[in-house]
């Protein structure tokens, strides 16, 4: 006779605040099979379990149902309980009194009845569990990085230097991310390629990390210890193992005025590159969509300079097949450009540009060596006017967030157009200095009271170009919220950072989950920062929420820890919810028909076809036969046998139909 | 969705318009682009967004400053501040809004008793043709302005160039136009 | 009380809907509290024979919600889903069982506001249409005719 | 080819010019304009600004005489009447009690399924295809095309081009020959309904329009709403007192325009009426182009 | 028909196969399956109009279960169903031989599954006009209405289980009818335990029937509960466009997908 024990948890007041728990434990001590039920303040503190594991002992409970938060909480909490306490931990579960009921609905009676009816369900749920050992499963201490900005080559780094294989996929012919774009870094102002550089050539050298530029995820099969990667690594018409970096081909190429996406538009660069002069790895890459060679056959010139005779013309893209335990997801983020702006002239002003192209101008390696010049004529700008907050904070134009790091680096390129251009005034609208890191708020009173930007607090309304000017028109609210009109040379709009434009694809071949802005979704925003609901799959950096370097570097070695501690044992435990297929004594050997439906509905193809044989070796039946090790536990199989021969733990056939039930027929 | 705690009739002025005109001014974070964007901000005594803050505190006083504002009656419902504001706070109904609620409670701002006098001449034209009679317009906002001086140099070419309609134009069902008003704007008068 | 109160069973899977539903308790979002959620692995294990159970049980209105196409947490369980419930809908319209008292969605793990949206539409659709009389009656009263 | 037509009172007073320029063009096209049967004034700024119902009973009026006419499309020429009526068409389709609210007010059945078009959108769908074979003259001259701001907003209403920077009635005035200028005062307001009670206001806004588009060197500006002719044109004189220098560009309505390439008469076109008189002769004689000429590169440099 | 009889001789005699299923004269000039082991046997088969028993049942019957190669006189409805067995991995081709034959009676000759598909294709398939005629006729009524009409209907079925009886592709072991942890389908034939019977029913042979009526014929009480079945078929066919018994290799409707398959109904 099933021995129920019942825990209702006022979580402080989160839940007896609306759900009168002392009523709902009294309710539940009168289901059959409850032998003990009583409610405590906080049923996740050390004495709540302890509350619990007393009363397993004392009541020899057969199962447990704590109804408290939600289980994908606390539900491994509590069954670790249960276990010490000497109960199979499949046999605790959690019934979701906070997030379904407490927390949603007003305190009456009718909350108190829907939380009576949960914690039935639960009950009549659980006296139908059976106690499972956890699976044990190989892992493959190979990690996977995904993105070669400054979050993948810490994240990188760090698993590397922690004894174990990384392979780490850029789909750009560099690593280095937009960090290797910038000029200077907030809040100390040390230039990006000094400190970038010497840690992506570490990656190049570090013998535990295999890299693939120029490459994109095809595919991803399998689970956490046992994923299945496919990689197209794209052709770069180089032999890789031949060139020694040494640039002739690049200098050589006739065909040089195509866009330079590394400079954002502001410079050109020919058919045969290397994004800029400190690439890893230092191998130039052919745009086959922009060489002559490709489009009409003739030119050829690169083959014929090539001492090292490395071009390969025919070299096609090439699928790599890697099988790899986990997966970091570093793929960075992008800002807005300036045509997503109606009212600043849909991107058609060039000396209007966003904060990258900035950061491209201020750079040494960029395409006005350091100089800070107007893209138009090249004339040294001596009035700037920086936007704070273009598209962020802007539910109109579809993103209501703060892009976090725009404030920081508005005020720092404020900072390097005045040691610049001396005589230059630096004009900033801005909302709220959002300046919370260290150090932070002292570098923008730096830019306001040493380098003299002016801070007017508004939005601009309106940019238009007249004789070559840029009337910027603007309120200040300080002052009444009066028109402020500015003739600007050039402006500067800190455009809204988003999603990276390959960011849902990913996703979905990674099934993670993502939001409505195609930013990756964090397991729990507070207590799983760097992991996914996928186990195996970890998050770093920008692709998940805008960042800034020091956060994105935290990030990733918090993912090379977790990814660590993953490959710390060499056993992997799963959770043993999986399906099983029901065997019966000979001659039927089971209720399956063998018509393997389940067969062709299995995303994991984890069911195979057992033949079972009588003694002199002749077929007498094909069964389905389901292989623990890949079974994921999705259920599909259940509900698409005819015959109800399939059954998956945790949410058998019983199970779900005593919950319908105990919901209802009361 | 039941939001319980907000049920509560809430008799400010700006809670007064997110109940008839459904504009919530609480969304609204004084980022200041209406007021920039907006042709006669510096005819306004209080530019929007500065109007939308004095609706925000719910006080008394800045409320009887918003009805008794210029703002309200030199706003031109042009609708650049809606296509711009990143909240969507749709400033143009509100204005309606408040200017009727300022004729309602006569506390309309004498230095707009032009632009007011000229919406009546206006209107009163239309309930009596069904049409704008132009001619009768401009005689009868200049009997309520007494700015007789104003224009008058222009009646002459109007009338050479043939802009200048003598007679008016009834329309037939006058009666039906009389219903209109006396169902609207002249219910809420007496 | 007077006002007619739906019995409302929700079928939602654990990856998406359910975290969503999670999401609308930690944003604190209100809905209506006749709705019980029953907690899946994947759409695609949610069997239609539970939803002429929940009928014959004493629901009012069901509702079976889970991750948008194309972001399962296991690939294709939402598609066998769909698939299952276009013939399940298509079978009880032409049985005459009341198929507006079904509402399928699609809530991902980031929709906490869409969800109570969800349910509390399916509350007001419930109401109008009042207690689903003749499927009680028939698994209840007739049995014992 | 019949089409539901409101001219609206300044088309029959101050602003007889743009009716006499549709009916011309119109014709010319063989496009028959039916005015809605006993129309009344759509109540303009004036009734919004004092009465909501009114502001939405006096344009539901027309609509539903329209209706019950059989008109499917209504051609409304002037810029506010075509926003008062879209407004209302939107507003009452969205607010089920409002609408029986309107109805029972102008006691009509208006249901609201009417195609409301503005001067550009008839254009665009009756006018444009017929032009290459009707065109005699090229309208080779650096012009400004002005749309106002209630032809393209509030967006959400009247869904027609871009907000900021609209170019539909750059694409016609391409179409005649014109070289359309980037400009950059294309949609604020000219100051609308203040002409005759807060003028000084209407002189700078009109002000800056006109001085931007000379400074840029647009030699006619292209207009398609009675209100913003008036206060371009006819205050003229408040306009060059705000910016303390004379202006002589004329300001020409869109269908004057189409006239004037057609070849049509211009008195037929009202261009006689107005204030600033219109000096634009001497246009290129047209040929159509056999070949399709390379469409334009939008040259970025 | 003498043809048929030369092939099931011959086979029979060169032990091709070990038996022949055809029909033979039954009581009162009815007919009824007849299982031939010996060539001499074969001389009392006969073919008339009234042979419609889908005999594609008896390969899954325990009479076949030691047979290692079965020979089968098939008309069109048999042929479709033991395709429709095949892609279902229920019969294998070396174990059946195909005697194919008309509904008139016409011999085609021996169909390996290739052939089978070819003839199956050519074959008059969906529903019969006045099939579609009913089902018409139940859509149009009111909902209400609807449901009325099939619990009446159903309430007079007694839970024989002959309609599971004669369908070749009710072939399951352990029917889910006989499973009561939990149960799912009430054992007594009360108005509600029939109709979440036929619902089940119904849904287990979406896309799988081939509409050959055996069901309603052998139904005692004339149910016509063979329209649920040809409703979805033509459903299927509309959504899906699929249809089954005409290849070895169907993957049946709801265990396979399209990402383009309607979602109209879902919010």
């Amino acid at each position: 006779m099933a021995r129920i024990g019942v825990f209702i948890c006022h979580c402080g007041e989160n839940i007896s605040a609306t759900v009168d728990c002392a009523k709902v434990a009294e309710a539940a001590a009168k289901f059959p099979g409850v032998v003990h039920s009583i409610d405590y303040k906080y049923m996740c503190s050390d004495p709540g379990q302890t509350l619990v594991g007393n009363a397993i002992k004392e009541h020899n409970l057969t199962g447990v149902v704590v109804s408290a938060c939600s289980p994908r909480m606390h539900e491994p909490t509590f069954r670790r309980a249960c276990a010490e306490a000497g109960l199979n931990p499949y046999q605790c579960e959690m019934a979701n009194l906070r997030e379904h009921c407490s927390w949603v609905h007003e305190r009456n009676e009718k909350t108190d009845d829907k939380a009576i009816d949960l914690v039935r369900m639960l009950v009549e749920k659980v006296k139908r569990n059976n106690a499972l050992q956890p699976i044990k499963v190989p892992v493959t201490k190979t990690a996977l990085v995904i993105g070669g900005g400054v979050a993948g080559i810490q994240a990188a780094l760090d698993i590397a230097n922690a004894g174990h294989k990384v392979i780490m996929v850029e789909r750009e012919p560099s690593i280095g991310g937009h960090m290797s774009q910038l000029s200077e870094t907030f809040p100390t102002l040390d230039c990006s390629q000094c400190i970038l550089t010497p840690r992506m050539v570490e990656v190049a050298q570090n013998p535990n990390i295999k890299l693939y530029t120029y490459a994109e995820i095809e595919s991803v099969e399998g689970f956490v210890g046992n994923f299945i990667v496919k990689i197209r690594k794209k052709a770069k018409s180089i032999d890789e193992s031949k060139c020694n970096g040494c640039g002739l081909c690049t200098t050589k190429c006739p065909n040089k005025k195509n866009p330079n996406e590394f400079e954002l538009g502001m410079a050109k660069r020919p058919a045969i590159y290397v994004p800029f002069p400190q690439a890893v790895p230092n191998i130039p890459v052919i745009d086959k969509t922009q060489c002559t060679y490709y489009k009409t056959g003739k030119c050829k010139i690169c083959e014929k300079v090539c001492q090292a005779n490395a071009i390969q013309f025919d070299q096609q893209d090439e699928i790599i097949e890697v099988p790899v335990g986990a997966i970091a997801i570093c793929t960075g983020f992008d800002i807005k450009k300036t045509d997503f702006f109606p009212e600043y002239g849909y991107g058609k002003h060039k000396d209007i540009i966003d904060g990258l192209q900035f950061e491209r101008l201020a750079s040494a390696s960029g395409p006005t060596a350091g100089e800070i010049r107007r893209p138009s004529d090249g004339q040294v700008p001596k009035k700037i006017v920086f936007v704070a907050c273009a598209g962020s904070r802007d539910p109109a134009k579809g993103i209501e967030y703060c892009s976090k790091i725009c404030c920081m680096y508005t005020a720092k390129h404020a900072i390097l157009y005045k040691h610049k251009v001396h005589d230059g005034t630096a004009y900033i609208f801005y909302m709220d200095i959002r300046a919370a890191g260290k150090n932070y708020d002292e570098f923008t009173r730096r830019a306001i009271e040493e380098d003299d930007a002016k801070y007017i607090r508004g939005r601009v309304s309106k940019i238009y170009e007249r004789d070559g000017k840029l009337i910027v028109v603007g309120a200040d609210t300080l002052m009444g919220a009066q028109t402020v009109e500015i003739e600007a040379d050039m402006v500067v709009l800190a455009t809204a950072g988003v999603a990276n434009q390959g960011a849902e694809k990913l996703a979905q071949i990674l099934h993670v989950s993502y939001d409505q802005h195609k930013f990756f979704s964090e397991a729990h925003p507070k207590l799983k920062p760097v992991e996914t609901n996928t186990a195996g799959i970890y998050l770093a950096g920008a692709c998940q929420s805008p960042k800034d370097i020091p956060e994105s570097v935290a990030a990733a070695s918090g993912v090379a820890g977790k990814i660590s501690c993953l490959f710390s044992n060499s056993e992997l435990t799963r959770e043993p919810l999986i399906a099983v297929v029901d065997r019966l004594a000979p001659p039927q050997y089971s209720s399956c028909t063998g018509c393997f439906m389940c067969q062709s509905v299995c995303p994991y193809n984890a069911i195979e076809r057992e033949e079972i044989k009588d003694r002199n070796g002749n077929l007498v039946k094909q069964l389905a036969f389901i292989n623990p090790g890949l079974c994921q536990g999705c259920g599909t199989c259940v509900a698409v046998c005819k015959s109800k021969s399939i059954d998956i733990e945790g949410y058998t056939n019983s199970q779900m139909y005593s919950e319908v039930d105990a919901l209802l027929n009361f | 969705m039941s939001d319980s705690h907000n049920h509560l009739i809430d008799n400010s002025l700006s809670g007064k318009i997110k109940q008839n005109v459904g504009v919530s001014l609480a969304r609204c974070y004084q980022c200041g682009k209406c007021s920039a964007g907006c042709p006669v901000s510096s005819d306004m005594d209080f530019p929007p967004s500065l109007l939308i803050r004095k609706l925000q505190t719910g006080l008394p006083e800045h409320e009887e400053e918003v009805l008794r504002s210029k703002s309200i009656w030199y706003c031109l419902t042009c609708e650049m501040c809606i296509s711009r504001c990143p909240m969507e706070v749709d400033i143009p109904p509100m204005m309606d809004y408040l200017r009727s609620e300022s004729l309602r409670l006569h506390k309309a701002n004498p230095a707009a008793k032009n632009i007011i006098k000229f919406h009546k001449a206006f209107l009163d034209s239309i309930e009596q043709t069904g049409r704008l009679y132009e001619m009768g317009l401009i005689v009868d906002y200049k009997a309520r302005a007494l700015n007789l001086i104003q224009d008058v140099a222009l009646a002459p070419s109007m009338f050479a160039k043939g802009k200048l309609k003598i007679m008016p134009e009834l329309i037939k069902n006058r009666k039906n136009i009389k219903q209109i008003f006396k169902k609207t704007i002249n219910k809420k008068q007496k | 009380m007077s006002e007619f109160e739906p019995k409302i069973v929700a079928f939602v899977c654990n990856w998406c809907t359910y975290a969503g539903a999670d999401l609308t308790g930690t944003s604190r979002i209100k809905y209506s509290s006749n709705v019980r959620i029953v907690r899946f692995p994947c759409t695609g294990r949610i069997d239609y024979m539970l939803l002429t159970k929940a009928f014959a049980g004493g629901a009012d209105g069901i509702i079976v919600s889970g991750c948008h196409p194309n972001d399962c947490h296991y690939t294709s369980g939402n598609f066998y889903a769909r698939r299952r419930w276009m013939v399940f809908r298509r079978l009880c319209d032409f049985m005459g069982i009341d198929t507006r008292r079904i509402i399928f969605s699609w809530v991902s793990a980031a929709e906490g506001a869409k969800w109570a949206q969800i349910v509390n539409s399916a509350n007001e659709e419930f109401k109008k249409l009042g207690p689903y009389e003749n499927y009680h009656k028939l698994s209840t009263q007739e049995i014992f005719e | 080819m019949k089409l539901g037509f409101y001219p609206g009172c300044s088309l029959e007073g101050a602003s007889r010019e743009y009716n006499e320029s549709v009916m011309a063009i119109a014709e010319e096209m063989g496009i028959e304009l039916v005015s809605i049967p006993d129309w009344n004034c759509c109540g303009a700024t004036a009734a919004h600004n004092m009465d909501k119902e009114l502001s939405l009973s006096l344009p539901a009026r027309n609509l539903a005489l329209a209706e019950e006419a059989g008109l499917t499309e209504l051609v409304v020429p002037c810029a506010a009447c075509y926003s008062r009526f879209c407004a209302t068409q939107h507003e009452l389709k969205h607010d089920e009690n409002l609408h029986k609210k309107i109805n029972g007010i102008i006691e009509k059945e208006y249901k609201g399924n009417l195609r409301i078009l503005n001067v550009i959108q008839f254009i665009e769908e009756f006018i444009i295809d017929k032009l290459e074979d009707k065109m005699k003259f090229e309208i080779n001259k650096k012009v400004a095309c002005y749309y106002g701001c209630l032809l393209v907003r509030p967006n959400k209403v009247l869904n027609f081009d871009r907000t900021e920077d609209p170019q539909t009635m750059d694409a016609v005035m391409k179409k005649l020959g014109a070289d359309s200028i980037d400009w950059a005062f294309k949609t604020e307001c000219c100051g609308a309904g203040f002409s005759v009670s807060f003028t000084e206001t209407v002189g700078r806004l009109s002000g800056q329009i006109i001085e931007d588009a000379v400074h840029r060197g647009a030699e006619a500006m292209i207009v398609a709403c009675p209100m913003c002719h008036s206060n371009l044109d006819m205050r003229r004189p408040e306009i060059d007192k705000y910016n303390k220098k004379k202006s002589d560009m004329p300001i020409i309505y869109i269908t004057q325009a189409i006239g004037l390439a057609l070849g049509i008469d211009r008195k037929k076109l009202g261009l006689q009426r107005h204030f600033v008189p219109v000096k634009l002769n001497d246009f290129k004689p047209y040929t159509k182009k056999t070949e399709v000429e390379n469409p334009q590169k939008m040259e970025v440099e | 028909m003498e043809e048929i009889k030369k092939i099931a001789k011959q086979l029979l005699s060169e032990n091709k196969v070990q038996m022949v299923i055809g029909f033979e004269k039954g009581t009162a000039n009815k007919v009824r399956p007849a299982f031939f082991t010996k060539p001499d046997d074969v001389e009392k088969l006969i073919y008339n109009e009234a042979c419609i028993h889908n005999l594609a049942l008896y390969l899954k019957k325990d009479i076949c279960h030691h047979v290692s190669n079965v020979a089968i006189v098939a008309n069109p409805n048999v042929v479709r169903s033991i395709i429709q067995l095949a892609s279902e991995n229920q019969v294998k081709e070396e174990k059946v031989t195909i005697i194919g034959i008309s509904f008139e009676g016409k011999s085609i000759g021996i169909l390996d599954f290739k052939a089978a598909e070819e003839f199956a294709k050519t074959q008059p398939k969906g529903l019969k006009p006045e099939d579609r005629a009913f089902i018409e006729k139940v859509q149009a009524m009111p909902m209400e209405e609807r449901f009325n009409y099939w619990v009446e209907t159903f309430s007079t079925c007694v839970k024989c289980y002959a309609c599971r009886a004669s369908c070749p592709m009710c072939y399951c072991g352990k029917c889910n009818v006989e499973t009561n942890n939990p149960q799912w389908i009430p054992v007594a034939s009360h108005k509600y335990g029939n109709l979440e019977w036929h619902i089940m029913r119904a849904m287990h042979l979406a896309g799988r029937c081939i509409n050959c009526g055996e069901c309603t014929r052998a139904c005692p009480v004339d149910i016509p509960l063979n329209m649920l079945s040809y409703m979805l078929t033509d459903f299927v066919m509309d959504e899906f466009h699929a249809e089954a018994g005409l290849s070895a290799t169907y993957a049946p409707a709801l265990s396979s997908y399209t990402n383009i398959d309607k979602e109209n109904f879902i919010k």
